[in-house]
């Protein structure tokens, strides 16, 4: 199946790019190691051989398509990586019917790397070879060989999708998978909100302990394209910049907050966290919280106003002071 | 230099005799993210872990504080900065030949550059204030390549003892005297001809299992101009996400910033981590960039490690082929692709 | 254990006095006095050397010295307000204690230039350690190692010219011509106009052994360049000074690199033989 | 008046985070009420005083972060 999706990806990428229908293609090519996937962008017809696919392709390729509405290109996207074309869209920051080609990926779950990674306890630098077979997937290096349910190494955010397939117009390269728009996607956020305040505290301050403040989960992400960055600002300063409690906290907060209304989970900033962050639980929140005070899912439909851009009357004032 | 022995079986008893004296670190293993933690008596490392940060934080802490000062007016000395230099004695345990190696290169730029009548005290404090204990690769890893970089999977560069596993047992290297207080710690009997044999083994062994013929250094061309103007830097940074995971998990970028901060009148003035790759490292302050882009960052970052830095110490490279940053750079930017196409044109 | 200097340590010392500069209040020159002698003695400074200012609770900033070595028993810095650091010091007056880390960086190459012809060029605020070069190069003790002196100085408008005093004293002296310009016709100004570039080209002297020292903004020093070079000067004597950002000061922190210089520890001053050889990443 | 909606998630998110809830507050004040303006502000001064110095989410004393 994944051989027949990548000759597709490339006979259309080859074909679009021949009759001069886009300038480029935003694809992925293969890594030099195991589990490494790199995003490519093949800009002749020659250069689509080089494009790839497999269950490793986790980062968000619209966080690598140029600003404005200049140029026309086309570019492959999972369910959510659709829904970040269509955020960006709204946001005027392309135009998806006349600039964009979307070569569709119809998302089987695609296995997280840094998953796999911890499995191997501390091994992931000696990881030679990475198999799958059936519903295992077999994790091998020098003096050992791992074998893991796919289930165990499959990205949190595909395991409670509700939007596999794109959301837009799109060539698509597969078959469409079947879709299940009631997937419960907060469990774990109605555990944290279970917790005492105290308890939350100490769950946060754990989570974010390790945290080297490389910037990996803002600059992976789709959303994160403003031209100063808060974190970045040196007159004044936000933000306290060492990796002190406080400022890694706020950090999160406010990465997480700029997100709000907007994130469709995609999951590229915890792919790109070099220390394993599960930092998504807070993009989560917010889009738990969204979804049910406007009923609004993020990058669903261009025509719709996102939440955090329009008001009702009669929205709810519960948290004002008085 | 003297050559031990100490069973596999003594080790927990051995750190935990380290530990009386120092602040003793060891590889662990937690929420299956490894990295150097404080030495837990109950579990002393049992294999060979790679951790995901490198020992540069022992010596260039992430965070390291340098001057006190107090801004109130009525003040004794007011804001006349005052040094505060590391304090205690640390240990680390489970060192491999490659980060400590680095500990030597950023020396180079920090202490021991014979071009630079200024050091750094701080750096001189960690060094004098830290004992590393390697331990050998016997068997190196799949993305790394110390041995293209003049690195060995057993070399002895920076440690002050070196651990190399037999099988049963140990054998443990002497290196420098602050290794011999610390292997005094604990009762070890002298290792035989054979013994010393068997561990030379390990390493030769390990050193050829690594990929042959593959030599960074002579990758990169001579001509820093015809290396700066190739095309390779345009391609590669149109995936670069300028994040810092390259730098903060590289042993040796030690690229810092200084920055103060206040409470109330009390100050402080601290040095953090810096990467090369944001935005923020070079900007002027009128609002011009020298490096304004992502191509211009990345270019540099390389050009530093594999060009300007042998340019200026005698041609060693400032890489120690750990493999960190093929393994966890997001995009798969990978250093040895990289230098192969240094070479120009 | 060895006993370190600490390259970090500021000393301090007291703002003795703070002189506005220019008409629009944004540059203001600084008389600093060591607080402890055997500081004073430490630094022993060049013309062309810098130094980090540091204001405890916002910190560092690199100024270039303008002062003269032949000006013993203080320092002179004159500061834009830019950033978090300047717009401190502007608010900083008279008995208040602040740090000087330094003297930081090489100089204009002095011993090497004697018995030569100099052609000072500089432009805007970036006169500072200009002013140091010819405040040397005019002491009495000093004139008589260099051959003929010539300075081309030039700002926007005549108010934003730095060291007004010191201009007309030298446009008055025999041993060294003075070509003071402002961009255009100024009410009141009946000096030279013109930008610098041009004025250079106007009064250029003979590039027979002689060294151009060029200071100022990119701007300036881009049109000057040619100027320079089509007058004959070859660019191992087309001496100029860089800047870029920086924190340490001395070659650790490794941002103000161009390729394998440090602005900071190299230079700040570099030959244009230099520079063709380097990534203009300044 | 979208603000309003903003407020709502970031207080959501900064008390999920385990900020004690009484140390967020928002409310509407016209630059026309001086006087309502002057005793909020006293009033949320005086709830968040009562909370006492926060722990979490604020700097940490320069004596904890240094050596």
């Amino acid at each position: 199946m994944m051989e027949a999706l990548i000759q597709k990806m490339r006979q259309t990428a080859r074909d679009l790019l021949a009759q001069g229908q886009v300038e480029a293609v935003y694809g992925y090519t293969q890594g030099s190691a195991p589990m490494a996937c790199r995003p490519f962008v093949a800009r002749t017809p020659e250069e689509t051989d080089r494009l790839w696919w497999d269950e490793f392709c986790v980062l968000n390729l619209v966080n690598f398509l140029p600003r404005g509405t200049e140029g026309r290109y086309a570019v492959v996207a999972k369910g959510c990586d659709s829904r970040n074309l269509v955020v960006r869209h709204q946001e005027r920051q392309l135009d998806l019917k006349e600039q964009v080609t979307v070569l569709g990926v119809p998302c089987q779950g695609m296995l997280e790397p840094e998953l796999i990674r911890k499995a191997t306890e501390g091994r992931e630098i000696d990881i030679r070879e990475v198999r799958i077979e059936g519903d295992q997937v077999k994790v091998s290096g020098p003096g050992f060989e791992l074998s893991l349910n796919k289930a165990e190494v499959t990205r949190e955010t595909c395991l409670t999708c509700r939007h596999p397939n794109p959301v837009v117009e799109s060539v698509l390269l597969a078959e469409k998978v079947p879709e299940d728009p009631d997937r419960d996607k907060d469990a774990r956020v109605r555990e944290v909100e279970a917790l005492a305040p105290a308890e939350r505290q100490d769950f946060f301050r754990r989570l974010f302990s390790t945290c080297v403040r490389c910037y990996a989960c803002r600059n992976a992400c789709p959303l994160c394209y403003c031209n100063l960055c808060f974190v970045d600002e040196s007159k004044p300063q936000w933000l306290g910049k060492s990796i002190e409690e406080a400022d890694t906290l706020t950090y999160h907060f406010l990465r997480a907050y700029h997100c709000a209304g907007r994130c469709t989970d995609c999951g590229a900033c915890e792919s790109a966290c070099p220390v394993g962050i599960p930092m998504r639980i807070l993009t989560r929140k917010l889009e738990k919280d969204i979804k049910e005070a406007y009923g609004y899912e993020a990058g669903l439909d261009i025509e719709v106003q996102p939440p955090l851009t329009v008001f009702r009357p009669d929205d709810p004032e519960n948290f004002m002071h008085e | 230099m003297s050559e031990l022995i100490l069973d596999k079986a003594r080790l927990g008893d051995f750190l935990k005799a380290v530990a009386k004296e120092y602040q003793l670190w060891t590889p662990a293993v937690v929420d299956g993210v490894a990295d150097y933690r404080p030495f837990d008596p109950e579990r002393p490392p049992e294999r060979k872990i790679r951790t995901r940060l490198s020992i540069k934080r022992f010596f260039h802490p992430q965070r390291e504080n340098m001057f006190r000062y107090s801004t109130d007016p009525e003040a004794q000395e007011a804001n006349v900065l005052k040094e505060t230099l590391p304090q205690g004695k640390t240990a680390v345990f489970g060192v491999s030949s490659c980060d400590a190696r680095s500990v030597v290169l950023n020396g180079l730029v920090f202490v021991n550059d014979p071009n630079n009548p200024n050091q750094c005290p701080y750096y001189q404090a960690r060094l004098d204030q830290t004992v590393l204990i390697g331990l050998g690769c016997n068997e190196p890893c799949a993305t790394c390549f110390c041995h293209a970089v003049g690195g060995h999977p057993c070399g002895e560069e920076g440690l002050d003892l070196q651990f190399i596993d037999l099988g049963e047992k140990y054998l443990v290297k002497v290196l420098t005297d602050k290794g011999g207080q610390v292997a005094s710690l604990h009762e070890m009997s002298p290792a035989g001809p054979a013994e010393s044999e068997a561990a030379r083994e390990v390493a030769k062994k390990a050193r050829e299992s690594m990929p042959g013929g593959f030599k960074i250094g002579q990758a990169v061309s001579q001509d820093l101009m015809a290396i700066f103007n190739l095309p390779l830097w345009e391609e590669t940074a149109e995936r670069c996400l300028n994040c810092g995971v390259c730098t903060f998990v590289c042993p040796t970028c030690y690229c810092f910033d200084i920055l103060d901060e206040v409470q109330g009148q009390e100050g402080i003035r601290f040095r953090i981590w810096d990467s090369c790759m944001f935005p923020l490292y070079t900007l002027h302050a009128s609002g011009h960039n020298p490096r304004p882009d992502k191509k211009e960052r990345l270019r540099n970052r390389f050009m530093h490690k594999l060009k300007y830095f042998p340019d200026r110490y005698g041609g060693k490279l400032s890489c120690v082929g750990c493999g960190r940053c093929v393994t966890y750079c997001p995009v798969n930017i990978d250093i040895r692709e990289v230098a192969a196409r240094m070479k120009a044109v | 254990m060895i006993e370190v200097k600490n390259p970090f340590r500021p000393y301090p010392v007291r703002i003795d006095e703070v002189v506005v500069e220019t008409n629009d209040k944004a540059l203001r020159t600084y008389k600093l006095v060591f607080v402890d002698p055997e500081d004073e003695k430490a630094f022993q400074y060049q013309p062309g050397q810098f130094a980090e200012l540091s204001v405890a609770g916002k910190g560092e900033i690199p100024i270039g010295i303008a002062s003269s070595p032949t000006e013993p028993g203080f320092l002179l810095f004159t500061i834009n307000r830019i950033g978090l650091v300047t717009n401190a010091l502007h608010n900083m007056g008279p008995g208040q204690i602040m740090g000087v880390r330094g003297p930081l960086g090489n100089s204009y190459p002095l011993a090497q230039m004697k018995g030569a012809n100099l052609l000072i060029i500089g432009g805007g605020y970036a006169f500072t350690t200009l002013r140091s070069t010819i405040v040397y190069l005019l002491d009495p003790a000093n004139r008589q190692d260099y051959g003929d002196i010539h300075v081309v100085y030039g700002a926007r408008e005549p108010g934003l010219l730095l060291y007004k005093a010191e201009l007309e004293d030298w446009q008055k002296r025999q041993d060294i011509n003075t070509y003071i310009t402002v961009d255009r016709e100024f009410p009141g100004w009946t000096g030279l106009c013109g930008f610098v570039p041009a004025v250079t080209e106007q009064h250029c002297p003979s590039p027979e052994n002689t060294y151009a020292l060029i200071c100022g903004p990119p701007i300036m020093i881009k049109f000057t360049q040619p100027v320079l070079e089509k007058a004959g000067f070859p660019p191992e004597r087309i001496i100029m000074s860089l800047e870029n950002r920086m924190k340490c000061g001395f070659g650790l922190c490794g941002r103000c690199n161009v390729g394998n210089q440090y602005i900071c520890k190299d230079g700040p001053v570099f030959t244009l033989a230099q520079l063709n050889n380097l990534p203009r990443e300044y | 008046m979208f603000a309003r909606r903003k407020f709502s998630a970031a207080k959501s998110l900064l008390e999920f985070m385990g900020l004690e809830p009484g140390r967020v507050h928002f409310s509407w004040c016209s630059s026309a009420e001086a006087e309502r303006f002057a005793t909020l502000a006293k009033k949320v001064v005086g709830e968040v005083a009562a909370l006492g110095p926060a722990d979490y989410m604020a700097k940490a004393p320069l004596d904890k972060v240094a050596q």
